[in-house]
């Protein structure tokens, strides 16, 4: 099981403690080209030293996702959705992506409580959509799934 | 499922476990009762009554107060000296309630309590000392 | 005087300092955060940059977190790593706030983080065990 | 020191630690005829143990508080301005009596955020005034005195 988050505070509470610790995932691999080196040090004293912790630039991330991953349940976390798209640029499948948290910053409109986005993240959603990926905004397990499609249809 | 009941002063329990359900998600069979200035003892006894009535069909109670001494504690003494079996903690903090919801309905309310004093003392941390520690391995 | 911030997701760091101050009193140089569930890490960052500002006169900074792990940590973790002097304890209860809103005009701010981790710890009592012990007597 | 302290919750968080643990007091006496075992008991239990507490009968007051008490800071505490009377009238000496806190319950109308007052408690506050005794309204140390008067006046 490999859970696919789209989640602009990256790794917090929600992350760690709701999905990898709730759930028992194993690893955890932050995809992300723009993260600073001190972000970096956070995370690695922060996430578990128990589970597998690795932040992969997205030139690199075909070779360590063309491993067989799915043995193992984990999760990749990028901040936005256009790492999903370099993903899928890439050749890498995937069925179904969670937009757990985008925030409010400007140029951002609101779609519900947790979700903000602008009008390029919602083309960049569209087009994910059109991998035949389905997209499900939730903010944690124990919450309901919701089509992303019901928010961001006009 | 063990009842549980957060019990403080001023909204605390309240603020702490819709907290919790933000980073982790929503908990059944759990109660908060917060205690204001302007209220009298006979009141905080009242919703007492109504949240161990509410929890009646639960195996077990837990109360969780702020602080031992204060009147929450008081009252959850006297509901204890009318029901051995409930177990009182004092002194709850966010990863005593993170790991309650995500436990409670494992194991009966004794362990629960044991696992809960364990967990919330190993959260309370020296982050500096904690860092230092990590970047020496 | 030691400069506070006391730091949490929803409201609980306002409503547990609010619970303080009725039990024992106010505080100066004492300054809380609360990050809510529309907001980007951002704004939480910004809340940090004035709080820290409005205790530029303090010396030494202690900063209470609600948890090891979550945005706050991290945020309060990026300022430590700016200003190696400030200290962080997570996982607050009201026992370590009135320690803290008693003392903290005493000593400088690593006697004071080993007061608040010693009291903090000492306040997670289990009520049932503690009364068994004092019957004894 | 001897601290006079109207208060209906009786021994709780206010007492216990912003006034006996932040001032040093060194004893407490509740005096009140009407407690029940099991509010004793609780009390016995929940009162730090190195404070001399005791739980009196006004009728036995008398010769507690003959003794000299002040020579160790402490605190008298009573759930309500009657008991107060009953002191006075026993020929204790009060200089002044805090107010800490009378709770709304029937009866009763507000003066402020924690002092409601029956008719009957407004009299007998005028009494106690009447015997010399200042009567000021405060919950902690750190608060500001208000002297009842203010109050109660119409």
């Amino acid at each position: 099981m490999i859970i696919y988050r789209i989640d602009d505070r990256l790794v917090h509470g929600q992350v760690i403690v709701g999905w990898i610790k709730n759930l028992g995932l194993k690893w955890l691999y932050l995809i992300d080209n723009e993260i600073t080196e001190n972000q970096q040090m956070i995370m690695r004293l922060t996430v578990p030293q128990e589970i597998e912790f690795k932040i992969l630039n997205i030139a690199n991330v075909k070779d360590e996702i063309t491993r067989d991953l799915s043995d193992k349940p984990g999760m990749i976390l990028v901040k936005s959705p256009s790492e999903i798209l370099s993903l899928l640029a890439a050749g890498v499948k995937i069925k179904k992506v969670h937009i757990g948290g985008l925030h409010f910053k400007p140029g951002r409109s609101q779609y519900c409580e947790f979700i903000f986005l602008s009008p390029k993240e919602v083309e960049a959603i569209r087009e994910i959509i059109s991998h035949d990926t389905v997209v499900m905004v939730q903010s944690l397990p124990s919450r309901r799934e919701i089509p992303v499609e019901k928010l961001i249809q006009k | 499922m063990i009842g549980i009941i957060v019990v403080s002063h001023d909204g605390v329990a309240e603020a702490m476990v819709k907290c919790c359900e933000t980073i982790i998600g929503k908990l059944d069979c759990l109660e908060t009762i917060s205690f204001f200035s302007d209220e009298h003892l006979i009141d905080l006894e009242k919703k007492f009554d109504v949240a161990l009535d509410n929890l009646s069909a639960c195996n077990g109670i837990l109360i969780l107060i702020d602080m031992f001494g204060g009147s929450p504690s008081n009252i959850a003494i006297k509901k204890l000296s009318q029901n051995p079996e409930i177990e009182i903690i004092s002194g709850f903090n966010i990863p005593m309630l993170l790991e309650l919801i995500s436990r409670s309905n494992l194991g009966d309310v004794k362990e629960l309590k044991e696992k809960l004093l364990n967990r919330s003392k190993a959260g309370i941390i020296d982050i500096k000392g904690l860092i230092k520690e990590r970047l020496k391995k």
